[in-house]
């Protein structure tokens, strides 16, 4: 019998057990998007597997009706790298948080990118460490002040889309958990990308850091502050979609589409590592004059490199024929 | 024909020992296959510098290679030599003390030169080969580099390439004294230079040199035959405990039918199972080489998930960071073998060294009431049976397995027989069927007799199911914070170990009687030197007798009845007691600890003396 | 003037019980607080969720506080309580079984609506409230809600702040009962809420309009007095033992001269200590946010070697993860304080829930023969003292200390009067001095009569040296291979950890004589429970004496004289065994394990029982 | 007495332990070159601390005459952090390998260049685990056979220049085991910057991995593989200096100074973040034709981030004060 047939619902994918996130919490939005993502992947459920290492956002696998592993600290990476290498037949997904994948998982995260497996990840990115009640994270911006860090942190954050390009990531991409739509876009252009698709979600902590990303997400900033991406389209933002970027050298600029045609505007090329970097240095405070707008959508795909699964077993093959 | 008198021998111990250049450890190497393959029983120690090219000539470079072979059964490398093989100066500066009082030194010349007695630290005017130190050896003097030189002039090979044949000369030599087969040899030496013909033939010439020259000289009165020794038919090779671990681990992979997958991250003295593993790809055995220890647990503990024979392994600081991980896996239930092939600590300490220290890591080693099961190998060859029953016992009872070899077993060597694979116990792994809406839910922790849960793949129909290192409800696997469900699952946990010893074969006594004055209690890679030390005690009328515990956690269920027999219990360890305090604290029996912590074997008439002390 | 009777008390057990979002915690601290100034003993249990919001309404959602408070000593949070505050029907359901027979219950009746009776899974038809079965308590009924809104109407504040002040109203009430000074929660208030004039006025309103209600209703017939506590004399605050464990090494600090640095990483239940030492910059401590647990302790063992008093903590996940680096700071000598607030386990377990199962890795849990002193509190204000001497020790010594706490006394209350500087032990720390060439060599590894070594620190001239995980030569800290040395080096880290013992003090009983019938012997957080347990059976009759440890490596000298004093040990334990064993081994005495493994702390009367049981 | 009055010399700086790598390693060049710069710095002995992991690079410390520390396996980064903030007095340098930096220890690497204590940190790249006896290391081209991968290894490799970038790195420079004038330039150059030095020493291991960096320092191949990187000059390489590196827009192209005029090539400006980055990424395969040169120098510069230690120190004179 053809699995796919039998089509399925989001209700198939979500388990019986309760939700436990705070009410309010941005982890809430982005289970709904992936429960209504994976319907449309024509794929059979039981060919799911949702790999998490601790955090409150890890607890992601207990509610979706597919197989799970809620594993230890920062190594979900590594679970799945073990397991796509061997099972490369299944659909495997990383839940994780910023402190589970930018701290504790860090070595784990950077050599997963580099040998890229097809695996996707899904970085629920809320600057803040959750589930031990609220301590500064390496996402955290400088000197926030948290329970661990009374004088604020010292620490400069990481850039995760800079650090992943940095570590060769085949697919970059950033989307936020108010946006269902750009979520769903998003997550199903990192499934359908061979190779691993680190997706780094902006996910509000309404109780530890509420309101860290209000300004992209609050309808007055919004349209000001971010920058959508879309492959092949020039980078168009503002409250009228009245601002452009140019590229003056290798220096982005800010322009006004009154001045500037937008013919001369940055048309945004998925496939460039450079330009992506550029962007990815879109990350400054933006509580500064003339900051950049933060870039959402995807910032790189490689398509060249071919992923960890199929090199390992393509060996294997060649070793078992001979 | 050699005017040499033949003589007959029961066994004999040689050391091989030179500067790490001057290849020792292949002449070893080559010298075990061929008494092998002559049907010797034999054991082996090599005894390399922990430098990877420590200095030229000096006693750190000193490289050593000690081989025991004998017409009756050997279990240990000897405690001293008959015949000591050296290349220079430094070689016999350090290795003199193994040497038997009247034993025979072959020495090279050309490393007694003035270079090499500086590089030795040894004066001037005290060369040992002349200032009569050495009277009370039978000392045979050859000038090895002379003689290789010669026999390859015009090769048109230079001086470093044709030095570099030197060890083929002893080689040779020495096969000619013990009437060994070359041709396994040869065969190696063409395999290996196969791109380089002409240092193919040098090599090749310089062994038959080698032999010649004990053929035609005077030098050597006697020559000796070690008749083959009686073991059960088949074809035998030397084999390292490391090399045996590799292949009873895919002897369960072909066994259970399950693909093999090995995570793993570089570390001496474990390191060769990685890359012996990665020679049968073939075999559908999966080597993964990881960032790290922790990924390598983790990777492993992946692919068990996905349904493979999944194995980690490592060395003491490496297992050290894989302890939260196998936490991990206990309260997954999950099938999964770590070895950790032991070397000297705490921290880094002697890498190249051997030591039993990792006991109790393996036994306590983790946060929280995390049991596991602990088997531990007692020689080279027994590094496969063991390697074997980790997995079974893993598969079989769906829980984590330690695997503990050591440095000494895993470089030693011993002759070992290619199993028939119908020989080997069953491994039937059973994984969960697939199951339809009206089968109702499936439960991941419902248990068998063995109280072992289902293991369910990724892919399977109808298994969705999700696992995690919190603590889980019984049957149904789902996180519970219940009290009393907490206390189950812990009993659970232990009881599932325990209920291993329902699946192990009984303790047996190696030598000596059920009961008696004294029980030496071993484990691990002591068993060779227990053993002769119990023959040579019982010899001389000792009421001893020797137990080797193989299965530490859980212990045979009959092990403290046997305790019970022994008016004495001692257990001697490489370590500073470890065995001797769970065995006290589990049988309340007052057993006394006998150890040395010096990176080394124990010598067997150490132990005879200490046990001949405890009876005085 | 109120027209209930005035009674005299000896102790009181309350438990506040709500939903997470009720505030229950907070009402339970500051209730605390005014109980530690009024000169009560006391002793607190929280016992709150999982989820950082557990679902409203729902029994794991419930959250509540428990104090035991009276005028005589106090030492557990008291096994069933004497009144029962509920906000919700869930919490009423979850804690009822926690209340005496014939206690108080008061409940606040909105908190009994369809909804919240829907959302406990309690059926329509069975309010708890109406359907008698509560007949056999002195059951209060208030609509809590109800009369704060009322006293909030025209503040202006949404119905949802005001609602927040619910828990006040229940906390006036409850000073009224008891006659608790109000004053200190009034201060407490007007800071919190200092931005926000109007939500502290609320809440000061509605704190008053609980204890006019007591006054004013007849709804209480009796009202009490429960008079202070004979403690020495100070000033008392309640404090919680993750606060004491920092104040206890910050007291070290001030006492050793030295600059603090705590190289950590959050977890339950440690971080605490963290947030808590992070406030306290100003007495030049020093906090790290490293990115990992090995960060941690690395980054603290850099600033050991950098003459800081260097301090690492975390539970049991984490700890498995230092386990490799704490046999670093083995083999360098180095001072270093390892702090385990140890969590229910394996593996990541019950984080919110205590347990005592990380002794044996505190103890064993890494690779080869790698000792450390390890040190346990018996309760909250005792890590203030535990965690001085952990630092004593290891300043003192040059060695890793391991200090053990538990999830039950690290958020567990009790009264503490803030310690006189003089009063503390000396610590006299004493850095190598400079030297000049003719000083000759410096030697990292030459040893005092503790066998401590020398703290050279970089930047003193002269005193350049190498140290690291590689065996070392005693004396010179050189490398070395050298079998003998390695030996003599396990046995002098061991000796070193030995001789500790002659430098804290000797074993007390707690509690009962010398020799006796049966020896409670306990270690850890269980001390208040066994210490009461002991009382009640001596009370009895029962020949029973109690001892608790809190140096357990090494153990005092005389420990064991003292357990050949008695006919039957017990060792209690929140785990599947651990001291015990140790025990057992150690002293060849057949002394009996007695478990609980349900993530909760022991109550007296199963003890009590369990003894009996023993006994009879 | 002033320390730095009394001249010291090399010898100063080498102990009594004989120093056992093998006959030929290119670890004895760094060691002399250390040696050789550290006597120029004017600065008190006792104040240089050596902190390395494990590796045959790591047992360095043992054969400098300072303080030292051979620890543990990819800790040293750690530990050097740890000290640093304590005691930001002293010199800290770091010794690692591949293996010990960008294996196990790559988690602490990433999170020090984000951090950026000032310490300076010297990375032995020798593409092979050389300790250990020969397998592949994340820095070891695609493909590698070792003692681990008989058949090759399947990993890509890490781009340890980019990822350094990508971590946020403020100094960061690579150079070579043979050029020792190079080598003792780039090494006093990392000294004097404030903030984390990285450099990347291309050592051979003449043992396992010989002749990896061969065709970067034979006289033969030598000056057409390499591309010199000077501040303020034009990217110029070749037998004769004839070729030269321009932009044609964001793609840097090779070309033959008989056709184009110097001024118009790139000219390399350390503190341009984004042509740092295309820099890093001329790591192609040299057997590849029109292949890119590989660069070495100084690629990057940020002297705009303050140091950790700096700022770890500035808030707890900030509380002292009050
Ligand atoms: C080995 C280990 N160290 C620390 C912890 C404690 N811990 C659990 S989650 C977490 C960080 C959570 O932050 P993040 O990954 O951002 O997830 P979030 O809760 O914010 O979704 C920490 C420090 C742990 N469970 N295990
Ligand atoms: C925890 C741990 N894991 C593994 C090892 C074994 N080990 C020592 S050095 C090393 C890698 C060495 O490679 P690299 O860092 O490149 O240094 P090199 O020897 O090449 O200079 C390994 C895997 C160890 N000592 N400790
Ligand atoms: S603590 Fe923050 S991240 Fe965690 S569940 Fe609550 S709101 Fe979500
Ligand atoms: S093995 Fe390689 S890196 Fe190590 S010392 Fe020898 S040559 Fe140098
Ligand atoms: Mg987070
Ligand atoms: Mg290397």
């Amino acid at each position: 019998m053809n699995e796919v047939a039998e089509k399925l619902t989001s209700k198939d994918f979500s388990s019986d057990q309760e939700v436990r996130w705070c009410p309010g919490c941005g982890d809430y939005s982005i289970l709904k998007q992936v429960q209504t993502v994976l319907p449309d992947l024509g794929r059979p459920k039981e060919e799911f597997v949702f790999i998490s290492g601790i955090g409150c956002s890890s607890r992601f696998p207990y509610y979706m009706d597919t197989f799970g592993m809620h594993s230890i600290h920062g190594r979900a990476t590594a679970i799945a790298t073990g397991l796509k290498a061997t099972r490369p037949d299944l659909s495997v997904w990383i839940i994780t948080g910023d402190g589970d994948s930018m701290s504790i998982g860090g070595n784990h995260f950077i050599h997963m990118l580099r040998r890229n497996p097809d695996v996707n990840v899904l970085l629920f990115n809320n600057q803040i460490y959750g589930l031990t009640k609220g301590q500064y994270s390496p996402t955290s911006e400088q000197g926030k002040v948290t329970k661990s860090t009374p004088m604020g942190s010292v620490d400069y954050p990481f850039n995760p889309i800079a650090l992943a390009l940095g570590a060769d990531a085949t697919f970059v991409a950033r989307t936020m958990d108010r946006d269902p739509k750009h979520q769903q876009a998003v997550i199903k252009k990192g499934y359908e990308h061979k190779g691993t698709s680190m997706i780094e979600i902006y996910q509000n902590c309404n109780v530890f850091n509420d309101g860290a990303f209000e300004i992209y997400t609050e309808k007055a900033s919004k349209k000001e502050q971010i920058l959508l991406m879309e492959n092949g389209k020039p980078l168009i933002f503002g409250a009228n979609d009245d601002k452009g970027i140019m590229l003056d050298g290798f220096k982005p600029i800010i322009v006004n589409l009154a001045d500037v045609s937008v013919n001369d505007l940055w048309i945004h090329d998925e496939t460039d590592l450079v330009k992506a970097t550029i962007l990815s240095r879109f990350y400054d405070d933006p509580s500064h004059e003339e900051h950049k707008p933060r870039p959402f959508g995807v910032f790189y795909i490689n398509t060249k490199k071919s992923t960890f699964d199929e090199l390992f077993n393509n060996q294997m093959e060649t070793a078992l024929a001979n | 024909m050699s005017s040499a008198i033949e003589k007959e021998l029961e066994s004999v111990v040689i050391r091989f020992a030179g500067d790490s250049g001057d290849g020792m450890q292949l002449t070893g190497t080559q010298f075990t296959h061929a008494t092998a393959l002559h049907g010797n029983d034999l054991s082996t120690f090599p005894d390399f510098p922990a430098e990877i090219r420590a200095p030229l000539g000096t006693l750190a470079g000193v490289s050593g290679f000690q081989i025991h072979f004998g017409s009756t059964r050997i279990h240990t490398p000897g405690d001293m030599c008959d015949v000591l093989v050296v290349m220079n100066v430094a070689a016999l500066k350090a290795n003199l003390k193994n040497l038997k009082k009247g034993g025979v030194i072959i020495a090279n010349t050309d490393g007694f030169d003035a270079k090499n007695m500086r590089l030795a630290n040894v004066p001037e005017d005290k060369n040992p080969l002349e200032d009569g130190s050495l009277t009370e050896y039978d000392l045979k003097t050859i000038d090895v580099t002379k003689i290789t030189r010669a026999a390859l002039t015009d090769t048109g090979l230079g001086t470093k390439e044709i030095d570099r044949c030197k060890n083929m000369f002893v080689l040779g030599l020495i096969y000619w004294m013990y009437h060994r087969p070359t041709e396994g040899t040869i065969d190696f030496i063409k395999a290996k230079f196969k791109k380089n013909e002409a240092v193919m033939n040098a090599n090749i010439k310089v062994m038959q040199a080698g032999w010649n020259y004990g053929e035609t000289t005077e030098t050597f009165a006697n020559r000796y035959t070690v008749a083959p020794a009686k073991m059960d038919a088949g074809v035998y090779r030397g084999i390292m405990g490391n090399q045996a671990t590799a292949l009873g681990l895919i002897a369960a992979s072909v066994k259970s039918g399950l693909s093999l997958f090995y995570g793993t991250y570089p570390i001496t003295p474990a390191s060769d199972v990685l890359h012996e593993l990665s020679k049968y790809k073939n075999y559908n055995i999966k080597t993964f080489q990881a960032e790290d220890e922790i990924a390598a647990i983790c990777s492993a503990i992946g692919a068990a998930f996905g349904g493979s024979l999944a194995i980690t392994g490592s060395s003491g600081p490496g297992i050290a960071l894989k302890t939260e991980a196998i936490g991990l896996a206990t309260m997954l239930e999950m099938p999964l073998v770590i070895i950790n092939v032991q070397r000297a600590g705490p921290s880094t300490g002697l890498p190249t060294k051997t030591e039993q220290s990792d006991l109790l890591q393996a036994y306590y080693g983790r946060n929280g009431e995390c049991p596991v099961v602990v088997l531990a190998a007692q020689s080279p060859s027994d590094c496969f049976d063991m390697a074997f029953e980790a997995c079974r016992i893993a598969l079989d009872h769906m829980i984590p397995v330690f695997f503990l070899s050591d440095g000494y077993i895993a470089n030693g060597a011993e002759p070992w027989r290619f199993p028939q694979s119908s020989n080997l116990p069953e491994i039937k792994v059973k994984f969960a069927a697939a199951r339809s809406k009206d089968d109702g839910k499936f439960m991941p922790y419902e248990r068998d007799e063995k109280l072992s849960r289902p293991w369910a793949l990724p892919g399977t129909k109808g298994l969705e199911h999700r696992i995690g290192g919190l603590e889980k409800q019984n049957i149904t696997g789902n996180i519970s914070y219940d009290p009393n469900n907490h206390e189950e699952m812990v009993h659970l946990r232990q009881e599932k170990v325990n209920r291993v010893a329902d699946y192990i074969p009984l303790q047996k006594l190696d030598s000596g009687p059920e009961t008696g004055d004294l029980l030496i209690l071993g484990w691990g890679g002591t068993y060779g030197a227990l053993k002769t030390a119990t023959t040579i005690l019982r010899g001389e009328g000792y009421n001893v007798s020797h137990a080797h515990v193989r299965y530490l956690s859980p212990f045979p269920s009959n092990l403290g009845d046997i305790l019970k027999g022994f008016k004495t219990v001692v257990v001697p360890e490489l370590n500073n007691g470890q065995l001797v305090k769970i065995i006290r604290d589990k049988y309340f029996v007052d057993a006394i600890p006998y150890n040395k912590i010096q990176g080394l074997p124990f010598m067997s008439t150490e132990v005879v003396n200490k046990i001949k002390e405890i009876l005085a």
